[in-house]
Parts: C-alpha cells; sequence; structure tokens
C-alpha cells in the first residue's frame, strides 16, 4: 500500500462519495456543491496522473467557471428542493437496473480486458505542458480553431436566448 | 503505481453514477450538472489512457471536452433560464410540451 | 455541287415555314401566311429542281450520293447520324413531293380562304412537308423512321383539323393508333436489322446484304422475318389489310390534306419503304409473296367497298387504298420501278381527282353527297374537265398515265413465277378484275356528280367555279397525268421504257428479277395484255353509263335483288365493327376491369394507401412513446448507450451474460 | 523516536511551515487592518486608532478578541451547512494560496532533520505554481457566493449574484494578463519566473517594463478579484448594507476578513513576484553597497522610533516604542555584524519591501478612490479590460516571435 495508492483510493473515494451525493442531495445547490468535490477530486486524480496542465484547467474551468455558473443560475432561479412527482417513480426503477447494467458492462470490460492497457501510470513522470502546447497548436490546430468558433456562436446564443424581449 | 484499471473502472461507476443522477433527477439543473459528471468520468477516462499509453493525445481530448463543455454550460443554462422563465418550474415533469 | 453539298436546305426550308407561321402567323394576315409557306415549298421545290439537275451530273459510281452532317446518336458501334441520300429513287420521290405538295399549297390558299385556324393548317402543312423530306431523304432506318413518326404526327394534327368536330378528333386518334400498330412492327424490323447487320445505314446494310442468298419459299429466315416486320409498318401507313381502316375516316380532314398526305404523298410512304429494302425483299421471296398478295387482296377488297359509296371524298379514299394495293401488289411481284411508277402517276391523279373533288364540294358549299349532287359539269365546266381527265387517267384508258402505270403492274404480276406457277395468273386477274371495278366507280362518280338531273335544290346551293388558285393546279396536275405515264410508253415498241432505266441502278443492283424478265417475255405480252386491260376499263365505264344515265332506278333495284351484298358492302364489310368486337372491346373490357380496377385500384392504388395506412398504425404506436416525460426520453437514451456498449463489448459482455461461445 | 522523525521528516516538517506561516500570516492580517485604518485615517486627516495601546498597535489584538467573543446568531431558515461552509471555503482557499508563493530561492544554510528548507511552503521545483494560484483563487469565488445564498436573505443574495458575477467576469482578464509574463518567461514555475527577470542592469530586467500594459490589467482585475474598491459591490455598504456577509457575525464574520486580507497579501505577492522582479534588487548585482540598505532602513527607523518613544504620553508607549526601536537597532547593526545573515536576507527583504509598497497601494486606493457603478463595473470588465489583454497577449507573442524573448 504505497502513498500514491492511498491518495487514489482518498480521491476516489471523495469522488464517488460526491457523485452519490449528488444523486441524494434533494436541493441543486447542495448537487452543485457535491459535483464540485468530484471535480476537485478528479483534479487530484489528474495531478496523480501526471496530467498537470489538465488537473489546473479542470479546476479552473470547471470549477470556477462552469460550476459557478450553474451556482449562479440556481441562486438566479432561486432554485428550492425537488418536488415529488409520482410520474418520476416509473421512469426511475427500470433507470436504475439499466445504470447497474451499464456500469456493470463497461466495468466487467474493463476488467476482463486486464492485458490491452496493463501499462501502469508513472506519478513522477508529469507531461510537459510545453509538448500539450505543442500539440494542440500544431496537430489539433483546426479542432482548436473550430472549438473556439463554437464558442463563439455558444456565447451568441446565450445571450439571444437569455435577453428579454424588449417591450 | 497505479494500474490503470483502476482509473478506468473508477471512471465507469462515476459514469453510472451520472446516468442514475441523469435518471433520477427531476430539477433540469440537476440533470444538466449530471451530464457533466459523465463528461468528468469520460475525461478522467482519456487522462488515464493517456497516461498509459505515454501519449498526450488523450489529455488534448480532455481539453476540447472542457472548452465543448463549457460552451454547452452557457447555452443549456440559457435555456434553463428561459424555460423556468415560461413555465415557473425547473421541474422536468412540468416541461412536457414534447408531448404529442 | 452548291445544293448537293447542303441537301439538308430542301427539309429545312418547309420547317423554317413552319416555324414562322406557327409561332407569329396567327396575328397576321392570310396574305403573307400563305406567302410564307407557299414561298417556303417552292423554293424548296426549286432547291429540290436544281439537286436533280446536279445529281444527272455526277458520275454513276458517286451515286448513291450520301451526305453525313451530324451523327445524332453514337453508343458503341451503333450510329444514327443525321445523313441524307439522294439516289434515283430519291429523286423520284423528291420531285412528286415538293412538286405535287407545293401546288397543292397553292390549292390550299384558295379553298381554305374562308377557314379559321389558317396559319394553323399551313404551318402544319409545312411540317409535314418537312417531315416527309425527311423521310425520302433519310440515309438510314432511324433517320427515315423520325421522317415516319413526323408526317404520322402532321397527319393526326391534319386529320383532326376540325377538332371541334368530335367525328374529326377520333378519326384522328383512330388514324394514330392503328399506324402506332404498324410503327411497332417497323421498329421491330429496324431492331431485328441492327442486331444482324449491326448497321441501319441503307448502303452499308445492303453491301452486306447483297452476298446472302435467298432464303428459301415459306420459310422464315432472319430476312423474312424483317421484311414482314418492315411491311408491317408500311401496311399500316400506306393503309393495307388489315390495317387500312384509318385511311377512309381521315377523309374528316381538310380536303387539301386528303390529296397531300392521304393520297400523293405520305400514304405512298409504305410503297417507298418496300422499294428502299428491296435488297432484302428481293432475297425474302415469303416475305414477297406476302406483300403481292395482300396488296392485290386490298386493291379488290376497297374497290369492291368503293363502289357502293356516297360520299365523293370516301370514294376517292377507297380508291386511293386500292391504288396503293397495285403498288404493293407491283413490289410484291418485284416490279418496284413499276410500283414506283404507278406511285408517281398515282401521286398526279389522284392528287387532281381529290383537288377535284374538292372543288366540287367548294361548288356545292360544303356538299359531298354525291346523292344530291349531279349535271354540275356546265355549271363548274374547268373542274369538269379536270376531273375528267383524272378519272379517265385512273380508270387506265390510254394514252393517260393510270394506263401505262397500271399495265406494267399488271405485266409484272402475270409473268411473277414467285410462290408457283399460277399464283402471277391468279394475282393478275384479280388485278384486272380491280381495274373493271376501278373504272366502273369512278365512272359512276363522274356520272352521279356531274350528269343527270339537279339532285340539289338551286335556292340554297348556287353552284359556282372555283377561283384561279385552285384551277390552277388542277390544270397542272390534269397535263401531268395526262403525260406523266408517256415516259413507259417506248416498252410497247420494244425499247426498255425510260423510267425503268432511270430506276435500273438502284433495283437492278441485285441482279433485277424483273429487267431480264420484262426483256425476254414483255414484246411477246405487252399488246395482248394491254388491249385486255384497256376493254376491262372501257366495260367498267359503260357499265356505269348504263346503270347511272341510262336508267337511274336499276341500281336501288340491284341493292333490293342483292340487299345482303349491298348492306355489307355499304358498310365496309363490317369491319370496323370486327374490329371492335375483336380488339377495341376486349382491350376496353382489359383496361377497365384489370388494369384499372384490378391493377391499379387495388395493387397501385392499394399499395399506397396500404402503407400509408400502416405507416398511421405504426405512428400510433410509437407516438405512445412520446409521453412528454423527458425522464423516459433519459431512460430511452440509457438504452440505447447499454445496446451500443453490449455490441462494441460483445466479447467482453458475453461470458458475464453467461452465453456459450 | 529519532527514527519516528526521520522517517516523516518531510511531513513534520511541512507542518510546522504551515503553522509558522498561519501565524505570520494572520498577525500580518491583524496589523495590516491597522495599518490600513492609519493610512486611511491620515489620507483623511484623522488620527485613526491611537487609544489602544501606544499609536493604537494593541488594536488588532482587541479587534480579535471582540470577533471571538462576541454573540453568534445564526439568521433563522439559512441553509446550515452551506452557512458554515461558505466562510471556511473563503478562508482556507485564501490561506491555500499564500502556501504556493515562494519567499527566498535559497534553502535556509542549515538542514533540519536532514532536509534542505525553503522558504515557502512548497519545494521551488513544482511546476504549475502559478496555475495552482489561479485554480484556488477560481474557487474563492464560492465562499462569497454560498455565503450569499446561504444566508436567506435579500441583501446577501444580491452580493453573492454581484459576486459570483464579478469574479467570473474579472477572472477572465486576470489571467489572460498573465499569459504576456508566462510568454516570456516560458514556465509556470514562480521561481523561473522570477529567475527570468534576473539582468545586468537589475530593475529593467523586471516585467513591468515589456509588460506594463499586462502589470495594469493584471492589477485591476486583481483588485476586482479580491472585492476591494473601487471593485467592492459585494460589500457595497450604501446599497447592500455589508453585501454577502451581513448576515454573519463574530468569528465567521472575522473568517471573511482575513480572508480578504489574506488575498490581498497574496496578489501583492504575485505582482511582486510576476511584474517586479520577485526577490531581486532593483540594483545591478555589482552595487554591494545596495546589501546594506536593510541596515540603512532599519537604523534611522529604530532611532526614530526610540525618540518618538520617549516623548510619548502614556508609560506603557514609554516603556514599549523605545524597546521596539532598540530591537530595530540591535537587527540592524546585526545584520553588519554576520554578512552571511545580511546576504540570506536580501532576497526577503526586497521582496517584503515590494508587498508591502502594493498593500500601500491598496489602503491608498480606498482611501481616494469612489466605487464603480455596477453596470460601469461589468462595462469595464468585458469591454474594456479583457480585450486591452489580449491585445496584450498577441503583442507579446508577436514582439516573441519578432526578436526572440524582449531581452
Amino acid at each position: 500500500m504505497t502513498a500514491p495508492l492511498i491518495i487514489f483510493f482518498v480521491l476516489a473515494a471523495l469522488a464517488v462519495g460526491g457523485a452519490l451525493s449528488l444523486i441524494f442531495q434533494k436541493h441543486p445547490i447542495h448537487s452543485a456543491l457535491s459535483l464540485i468535490v468530484v471535480m476537485v477530486a478528479l483534479a487530484g486524480l489528474y495531478l496523480l496522473l501526471g496530467a498537470e496542465f489538465v488537473a489546473a484547467v479542470q479546476i479552473i474551468v470547471y470549477g470556477g467557471a462552469i460550476m459557478v455558473l450553474f451556482v449562479f443560475v440556481i441562486m438566479l432561479l432561486n432554485a428550492g428542493i425537488e418536488e415529488h412527482t409520482n410520474i418520476s417513480r416509473i421512469a426511475g426503477f427500470p433507470g436504475l437496473l439499466l445504470a447497474f447494467v451499464l456500469t456493470g458492462f463497461i466495468a466487467a470490460t474493463i476488467a476482463r480486458s486486464t492485458d490491452t492497457v496493463q501499462a501502469a501510470a508513472q506519478p513522477g513522470n508529469m507531461a510537459s505542458t510545453r509538448d500539450l502546447s505543442n500539440m494542440i497548436f500544431r496537430d489539433f490546430v483546426y479542432p482548436f480553431e473550430l472549438t473556439s468558433f463554437l464558442i463563439l456562436v455558444a456565447v451568441l446564443g446565450a445571450i439571444v436566448l437569455a435577453q428579454r424581449e424588449k417591450a | 503505481m497505479i494500474p490503470t484499471n483502476y482509473y478506468i473502472v473508477l471512471s465507469a461507476i462515476l459514469f453510472g453514477l451520472g446516468v442514475l443522477a441523469f435518471i433520477f433527477k427531476r430539477n433540469i439543473i440537476s440533470i444538466f450538472m449530471s451530464i457533466e459528471l459523465m463528461l468528468n468520468a469520460v475525461n478522467l477516462a482519456f487522462v488515464a489512457f493517456s497516461q498509459a499509453m505515454h501519449k498526450l493525445d488523450g489529455q488534448v481530448f480532455v481539453l476540447f471536452v472542457i472548452v465543448v463543455a463549457a460552451a454547452e454550460a452557457a447555452v443549456g443554462l440559457a435555456i434553463i433560464i428561459l424555460t423556468a422563465r415560461n413555465r415557473q418550474s425547473l421541474n422536468v415533469e412540468r416541461v412536457d410540451l414534447l408531448k404529442l | 455541287m452548291p445544293i448537293l453539298e447542303h441537301l439538308w436546305i430542301i427539309p429545312l426550308l418547309p420547317l423554317l415555314g413552319a416555324t414562322v407561321n406557327g409561332l407569329f402567323g396567327r396575328t397576321w394576315p392570310n396574305k403573307i401566311v400563305n406567302s410564307v409557306a407557299i414561298g417556303a415549298t417552292g423554293l424548296s421545290f426549286l432547291a429540290a429542281l436544281e439537286a436533280v439537275r446536279e445529281f444527272f451530273l455526277l458520275s454513276p459510281e458517286q451515286i448513291p450520293w450520301v451526305k453525313q452532317y451530324f451523327s445524332w446518336i453514337e453508343t458503341g458501334n451503333f450510329r444514327a447520324g443525321f445523313d441524307l441520300q439522294v439516289d434515283q429513287l430519291t429523286v423520284v420521290m423528291l420531285l412528286v413531293v415538293t412538286g405535287v405538295g407545293w401546288l397543292i399549297h397553292i390549292y390550299s390558299t384558295g379553298y381554305m380562304a374562308h377557314e379559321g385556324g389558317y396559319y394553323r393548317f399551313f404551318a402544319y402543312l409545312n411540317l409535314f412537308m418537312f417531315f416527309m423530306l425527311i423521310l425520302v431523304l433519310a440515309a438510314n432506318y432511324v433517320l427515315l423512321f423520325v421522317g415516319w413518326e413526323g408526317v404520322g404526327l402532321a397527319s393526326y394534327l391534319l386529320i383532326g383539323f376540325y377538332f371541334l368536330r368530335k367525328s374529326a378528333a377520333d378519326a384522328g386518334k383512330k388514324a394514330f393508333i392503328v399506324n402506332r400498330i404498324g410503327d411497332f412492327g417497323f421498329m421491330l424490323g429496324m431492331f431485328l436489322l441492327f442486331r444482324t447487320f449491326g448497321t441501319l445505314d441503307f448502303v452499308k446494310l445492303f453491301d452486306k446484304a447483297t452476298p446472302l442468298s435467298a432464303e428459301a419459299m415459306g420459310h422464315l429466315g432472319t430476312l423474312t422475318v424483317a421484311c414482314l416486320l418492315l411491311f408491317m409498318g408500311a401496311a399500316g401507313k400506306s393503309a393495307q389489310i388489315p390495317l387500312y381502316v384509318w385511311l377512309p375516316d381521315a377523309m374528316e380532314g381538310p380536303t387539301p390534306v386528303s390529296a397531300l398526305i392521304h393520297a400523293a404523298t405520305m400514304v405512298t410512304a409504305g410503297v417507298y419503304v418496300v422499294a428502299r429494302s428491296h435488297v432484302l425483299f428481293m432475297r425474302a421471296p415469303t416475305a414477297m409473296l406476302v406483300v403481292a398478295v395482300v396488296g392485290c387482296a386490298t386493291a379488290l377488297f376497297a374497290a369492291t367497298i368503293g363502289l357502293v359509296q356516297t360520299d365523293i371524298k370516301k370514294v376517292l379514299a377507297y380508291s386511293t387504298v386500292s391504288q396503293l394495293g397495285y403498288m404493293f401488289l407491283a413490289c410484291g411481284v418485284g416490279a418496284f420501278s413499276a410500283g414506283i411508277f404507278h406511285l408517281m402517276t398515282h401521286a398526279f391523279f389522284k392528287a387532281l381527282l381529290f383537288l377535284a373533288a374538292g372543288s366540287v364540294i367548294h361548288a356545292m358549299g360544303g356538299e359531298q353527297n354525291m346523292l344530291h349532287m349531279g349535271g354540275l359539269s356546265k355549271k363548274i365546266k374547268w373542274t369538269y374537265v379536270t376531273m375528267l381527265t383524272g378519272t379517265l387517267a385512273i380508270a387506265g384508258i390510254p394514252p393517260l398515265a393510270g394506263f401505262f402505270s397500271k399495265d406494267s403492274i399488271l405485266l409484272n404480276a402475270y409473268q411473277s413465277e414467285n410462290g408457283g406457277p399460277n399464283v402471277g395468273h391468279i394475282l393478275y386477274a384479280a388485278g384486272l378484275f380491280t381495274a373493271l371495278l376501278t373504272s366502273f366507280y369512278m365512272f359512276r362518280l363522274i356520272f352521279l356528280t356531274f350528269f343527270g338531273k339537279e339532285r340539289y335544290d338551286e335556292h340554297h346551293v348556287h353552284v359556282h367555279e372555283s377561283p384561279k388558285s385552285m384551277l390552277v393546279p388542277l390544270a397542272i396536275l390534269a397535263v401531268l397525268s395526262i403525260v406523266g405515264g408517256w415516259l413507259a410508253a417506248p416498252a410497247f415498241w420494244g425499247q426498255p421504257d425510260y423510267f425503268a432505266k432511270f430506276l435500273e441502278p438502284v433495283f437492278a443492283a441485285p441482279g433485277g428479277a424483273e429487267a431480264n424478265t420484262a426483256e425476254a417475255v414483255a414484246h411477246a405480252l405487252e399488246w395482248p395484255l394491254a388491249a385486255v386491260a384497256f376493254i376491262t376499263a372501257l366495260l367498267g365505264g359503260f357499265a356505269a353509263y348504263w346503270l347511272y344515265l341510262k336508267q337511274p332506278s336499276k341500281p336501288d333495284r340491284l341493292a333490293k335483288s342483292f340487299g345482303g351484298a349491298y348492306q355489307t358492302l355499304l358498310h365496309k364489310y363490317y369491319v370496323d365493327e370486327l374490329y371492335a368486337a375483336t380488339i377495341v372491346r376486349p382491350l376496353m373490357w382489359l383496361s377497365t376491369n384489370v388494369f384499372w380496377k384490378a391493377v391499379d385500384v387495388s395493387i397501385i392504388d392499394g399499395a399506397v394507401n396500404g402503407i400509408a395506412e400502416g405507416i398511421t398504425v405504426v405512428g400510433d404506436g410509437t407516438r405512445r412513446t412520446q409521453s412528454g416525460n423527458t425522464r423516459s426520453y433519459a431512460v430511452w437514451v440509457v438504452v440505447g448507450a447499454i445496446v451500443i456498449v453490449a455490441v462494441i463489448f460483445w466479447p467482453h459482455v458475453r461470458p458475464i451474460l453467461g452465453v456459450a461461445r | 523516536m529519532n527514527a519516528f522523525l526521520y522517517a516523516n521528516a518531510w511531513l513534520i516538517i511541512t507542518v510546522v511551515k504551515v503553522a509558522l506561516l498561519l501565524f505570520i500570516v494572520l498577525t500580518v492580517n491583524a496589523y495590516l487592518t491597522w495599518f490600513e485604518r492609519k493610512v486611511v485615517a491620515h489620507i483623511q486627516s484623522r488620527w485613526g486608532p491611537h487609544r489602544v495601546g501606544p499609536h493604537g498597535l494593541l488594536q488588532p489584538m482587541a479587534d480579535g478578541l471582540k470577533f471571538l467573543f462576541k454573540e453568534d446568531p445564526t439568521p433563522a431558515g439559512v441553509d446550515r451547512f452551506v452557512y458554515f461552509l461558505a466562510p471556511l471555503l473563503a478562508l482556507a482557499l485564501a490561506l491555500t494560496s499564500i502556501a504556493i508563493i515562494p519567499f527566498g530561492p535559497d534553502p535556509l544554510p542549515w538542514k533540519i532533520l536532514g532536509q534542505t528548507i525553503y522558504l515557502g511552503i512548497l519545494p521551488p521545483n513544482v511546476n504549475i505554481g502559478i496555475l495552482a494560484l489561479f485554480a484556488i483563487t477560481a474557487l474563492g469565488v464560492y465562499g462569497v457566493a454560498l455565503a450569499g445564498w446561504s444566508s436567506n436573505s435579500k441583501y446577501p443574495l444580491l452580493g453573492g449574484l454581484r459576486s459570483s458575477a464579478q469574479m467570473i467576469s474579472y477572472e477572465l482578464a486576470l489571467t489572460l494578463s498573465v499569459v504576456g509574463v508566462l510568454l516570456i518567461a516560458g514556465s509556470f514555475n514562480l521561481t523561473e519566473i522570477i529567475n527570468d527577470q534576473t539582468s545586468r542592469y537589475g530593475i529593467l530586467g523586471w516585467n513591468i517594463f515589456p509588460q506594463f500594459l499586462g502589470f495594469i490589467c493584471f492589477f485591476i482585475a486583481a483588485v476586482a478579484e479580491t472585492n476591494r474598491v473601487p471593485f467592492d459591490l459585494p460589500e457595497a455598504e450604501s446599497e447592500l448594507v455589508a453585501g454577502f456577509h451581513t448576515e454573519y457575525a463574530s468569528f465567521k464574520f472575522a473568517m471573511f476578513f482575513i480572508a480578504e486580507y489574506t488575498s490581498m497579501i497574496t496578489v501583492s505577492c504575485l505582482c511582486a513576484i510576476l511584474f517586479f522582479g520577485g526577490w531581486l534588487s532593483p540594483f545591478p548585482a555589482s552595487w554591494t553597497w545596495t546589501y546594506y540598505l536593510p541596515t540603512v532602513l532599519l537604523l534611522p527607523a529604530g532611532l526614530w522610533v526610540i525618540w518618538d518613544g520617549l516623548r510619548y504620553e502614556t508609560i506603557f508607549g514609554k516603556v514599549i516604542l523605545p524597546g521596539i526601536g532598540a530591537v530595530m537597532c540591535i537587527l540592524a547593526i546585526a545584520l553588519v555584524i554576520f554578512p552571511g545573515v545580511n546576504n540570506f536576507i536580501q532576497a526577503p527583504f526586497w521582496l517584503l519591501s515590494k508587498i508591502f509598497v502594493f498593500l500601500f497601494v491598496y489602503v491608498w486606493m480606498r482611501g481616494t478612490l469612489p466605487r464603480l457603478r455596477y453596470d460601469q463595473l461589468m462595462a469595464f470588465g468585458w469591454k474594456m479590460l479583457l480585450p486591452v489583454s489580449i491585445a496584450n497577449v498577441v503583442i507579446t507573442s508577436f514582439a516573441i516571435l519578432r526578436w526572440g524573448a524582449i531581452k
């Protein structure tokens, strides 16, 4: 039981716990907070995997921007506790089953395909951000430009959608 | 020294939980958040593989996923605000205009 | 060789006339319209003359003169080009078509003066000229077929010229449909020829066909079948049994049309085609025999019907049919030049007769029934004279054109050995009898129309001579039908007749069957046969005279005594009824009950509606899933995801599910 | 026992460091409040605190006690969990961000438990220093936002909304304005960034010259990030009573308070490190006499303090102040006597003095500038600051492409 393994399990527990509480929390704000926990935990895992830049981006963008946006919207709409409506039960139980089946499938698949990706993650060697940037701006430059364009479109769309029509 | 499978299984579990949340939550915003959770699970898998194969493509993809997620969040939340404004409710069961 | 280099000018001129008149003529005064039309045809006539002049300057090896302008269809080894060809046969047809056509145009200006749709008429007429010229100038079957169909179209348009009259419209349709049947055969023939020889150009095809030996009698080889199929088309176009029924009805069209299309030019296209493909026919004795028999039968058959018709144009129509029969008889016995010769003379005198009849009708103010005429000879002298000339010509009174052509046909028929020794004599006898009938009903027409007492009341009808524009063509045609035959006159003095000589390069090419026979036995038989034919004609004339002038009551009593026969003839052997019963009504029944009620309604519509209803049902089913509840949609999404994952990971998932390998 | 110590030396030392840093930062915070009040008072030509202790030096203690012992009411209908979480979050994040700042280039001259000790909690070879800082500041929003939301009251909610919007907006500009520096240094590591600014001409090597635009953007954005005047919309007294912490009292309020001042310190550190050469002296290294500047500054200050204490009204003052002055003089002389110490002191001295300057600027701004209107704030952030910082990035990258690295 080496130190990294312990850290991994702690973070994994955090992540799973956060996900569970995301499900079981009744209030959207609490769900959001638990999601933030998951994200921070994931960022930790990324660090453990040596993906420092991704970890930082994970926290800055996901934690610092997207989730803040969520919280902001929740506050703006003053969303309350989820109300129970009996329809929700109907979809529930098959859904539970399905989710378990899905997870089972994937997990089992990976568990059986140990031979394929047995190469382990060394926390030591940090993937240098320089290489990452080289990849993004050389090999992936067109996708990169596309995503920037996507962002622009998204911003415009958000503005158009959210603005109140002038009386 | 952590086997990559641990990460993958973890991501699978997170993904499943995301699906559960996606199905169970009634609040549009929570559902939206569950989607984000699933995305994160996938990202974890990406990074784990990129580490295992000593290739950076996975991380690049994670960055793209994050960017797209941001865009999606912007638009989605705008839509949510609009819906809430029109329907006076965030409960998906109240938003059943899709019915024939 | 300006014109021969640019043969396309000849057909193009009428097309231009047609286009101009058809597009703009509507608002123009008649004078401009008919000057355009006549100008177009006249010019093309002159062009044709020039072409012929240049043609005579050609050296024999330059004939046939073929010009390839552009290739129209070109796929693989098949080429159908816009190629025009000139040889002696073409020359004859060219002159006949343009010349007669031009005269009839002039005539029409007078005849149609008071009709509506003046510009339409001339546009159609010019269009017809265009297609007819294409037909005769074509250097391959495909282009010929274009002209073939085109004249069919023009004829349809012109028959249905008074389209407000139902009978006219029906007649047009009838002509069209009946022709389709023939065309069907024609096309099959073409395909067969292409499949056999790999080309449809006349020159190439005939070169390939020449070395072939004639197929045995009564044996259906490729050539025979092809020839029969071609003849089917010819029979359709040239109104032979069994497809002649449309021609009499075609008289619904204006008289000039009847003269031009349904007497002089178009209907002879069939004969032209047979003559054109003589190389093939010479090698298919069976087909030849069929042609001969059918032609002969048609001639006789139509003549008998002609006996009792009272409508002046109907009489002429049936006589046309019967004369066409003659031509086919000639082709059938291998006397192609004789056939073409008769074609030419017939074009002259039959056009003349029709135009004269038109003039009569014009004079009578649209009356066509001969029983309401009589004693017109003094009132309309010119018409009477010209028509009498035409009658003498067709009846075969020397020295008019009809005598020579008919005589040579009969001669050749008598000598024909094809299909057994006696066949020729039988054909000859039938032909002779037909000649008798011909002269009889023609003189009957004359006597009923121009002699005896007037059977119309003066007050309503004031008879008047036709205008110059109509009389001049009559005169010209009359002269032609007098002198037209003299080309063949020398035959009587042992000289080879000029016409046959002229056409020799075309027809003698395959070691002309007729040439030598003609040379050999001609002199021995020439005079006696001619005498017999002459006497027969006279007999017919006298019979008519005795019956319709001496004792006008006789015909009715005869009709009474031979009631059955008379009725039969009057109803044209009930052929139309027969067709109606055997073909039309079954077809109607078939299309109504099978194709419409069964196939269309139940199967096709059924399929369409069934699909629609099925979709509705499915939609109703699937609509249940559209609960509008987003959650349920989410569940569906998950289900889909699971399916995909299961498919992708199947090898891993299978053991988990415990499925045996 | 010793074995255990050596085994977990790294852990132990880190814990000790954290405790030490915590103590220092909290103290500095406390006296920062005193400093601020004094400066603002003098700007407004008042005396400021001078009752508790000489020159009100004990005022911070008094305030601390007051915070501790005040009643702590929890409003009705608050979301308890979040209500308690919010201040903790704010404080924790603020303090964590300090942990990343390196305070000196070289380790202590002697080893403890076989470990080389660096000034600053993280070892200097952490690659993502600045990124980590931004990550933490990014999370800083939650403290304010959640506090505003959870206290179930109108004004805090508005304050929370404002702050979350404001912080998101200015975070962009903050990050982008630093990109220029990162381009020049080619690293996220703070130590490397500082070392990159060394040059034969001292001050001329600092990033402030090539990155002046970037510095302006950064400083403004940073002030906005820390919700300080003139961007203290979330706690605009005149409109929102006290903004997001209206409903907080006593120690929870103190947490927010401390968090705010801590983040001020962090930002000052960043300004110093990123743009003003961190611990580098503004003078060329060849000018060795500049090593005595600390002494030269300390000695007169100490003497002045002694003199001022001697003529102070209260006995307490007469006792305490000369004591402090004496300590300062002794320190100054000690530095002269032990050159090794003096050399070791240089780097922290420069860094701290720069930080001090920036803190003073903070206070100065508070004393002089009026508060922006909310729409002005947003418009400025999005239409002015963001484009300018982006332009700065573009210009910098072009310059680097053209002339290689600036120096």
